[in-house]
């Protein structure tokens, strides 16, 4: 299980702030083309977390693992 | 101290976190809520955070900057939820013993605070509300219909 | 407000005089009496001033920024008289609709204050006193028998 | 009359925080001269303010004014 946490205007358009992903071997590309696929957002401009850590495109997600779907912060 | 709040700052708690008796400067950002923006107006602001990951953001930017300014001391805070206009959104305090390194440690973190920290506002305005893009502030993702055009 | 005091500075007083509706960003500098330097322990420092004219250099520094940085609102104050160690010495507080222009503004009138304004520090350290010589503190007039090496 | 105001360093060697003068023409040059034959200190780095303004070493002082002699400040 992959647990996907969802923030500001992406919380807002898929009108959840969680959402749960069976798991899957997948990287942080393949996860942001599914969201992107299935949600209809942009994910150009959004960053990934893995487990509270900035993730790189091609890094792997894991059984487990709290991805959070982090668009353009404007905090300050 | 590197936290995030729902309650009302206040600067002067956050400045005695840094000072002592050998920082001879001690340099302080607060960012407030500001009414215009351009021609706009805001009435208030909705901040939201990603709260653990940006209270753990926030100890690594006083951790990166204890490392590059070695006698410097640090404290940030940021507040979350509703803000009124003029409410402090951000206070980051910094002190050592050299004037110098207090203005760039500073500056260095709120800059990142802005492009790193999983913080974002909602303005709303007296034409509607919108979550504010980026951290430059030149990119708007304007609802419409519940749908944001990117 | 720009003002030489012999009282404690309430550095919340002094931040209040910038913040206003439309200044998202408040840099507050503050310098403080540190108690070493180098290897050099303070008991206490001395500060003497030419008031007036201390005064309104103060306000000419303030003048300048509003020129520079034509959105800040600037308040200076500096204390003089004996101050303990962790004093505040002096506070600075500059806002802006815009950051960088709070640090830059908030950066040129301490390194004004340092270079121009007519207030003196004597350091009264544990193995004798002396007048602090230029703004870079690189150079020390000794006192020995009265009469100053320089 | 000129009015002569010393401060910090200056004020203790010479023991008088203020000094008058007769009126005599002089620029802030001879001043300096003058003070420094008569009191021993070097002038080098003192900066010398007219009616509260920082004035030139070619600056004339005239009858009445008040004259600072400042050294290196230190404020801050």
């Amino acid at each position: 299980m992959i647990r996907i946490l969802l923030f500001a205007q992406l919380k807002d358009q898929v009108g959840e702030n969680k959402l749960l992903l069976d798991y899957q071997p997948l990287s942080v590309a393949d996860l942001k083309k599914q969201m992107q696929d299935r949600y209809k957002f942009q994910t150009k401009d959004v960053m990934v977390a893995i487990n509270e850590e900035y993730a790189a495109d091609y890094d792997m997600i894991h059984d487990g693992d709290v991805v959070a779907m982090i668009p353009p912060v404007s905090g300050g | 101290m590197f936290d995030i709040v729902t309650t009302p700052i206040s600067i002067d708690h956050v400045m005695k976190q840094v000072m002592h008796h050998n920082a001879g400067a001690v340099v302080t950002f607060v960012g407030t809520v500001r009414e215009m923006t351009g021609e706009k107006q805001t009435l208030y602001l909705q901040y939201e955070a990603y709260e653990s990951m940006a209270r753990s953001m926030l100890s690594r930017i006083g951790k990166e900057i204890r490392e590059k300014w070695p006698d410097t001391r640090v404290a940030i805070v940021h507040r979350i939820g509703r803000l009124e206009i003029g409410d402090v959104a951000v206070a980051i305090a910094v002190s050592s013993p050299h004037r110098q390194d207090a203005y760039e440690a500073n500056r260095y973190a709120i800059e990142h605070i802005k492009k790193l920290v999983p913080i974002w506002k909602k303005e709303h305005w007296t034409d509607g509300k919108l979550w504010v893009g980026n951290q430059t502030e030149t990119v708007s993702f304007k609802e419409r219909g519940g749908v944001a055009r990117l």
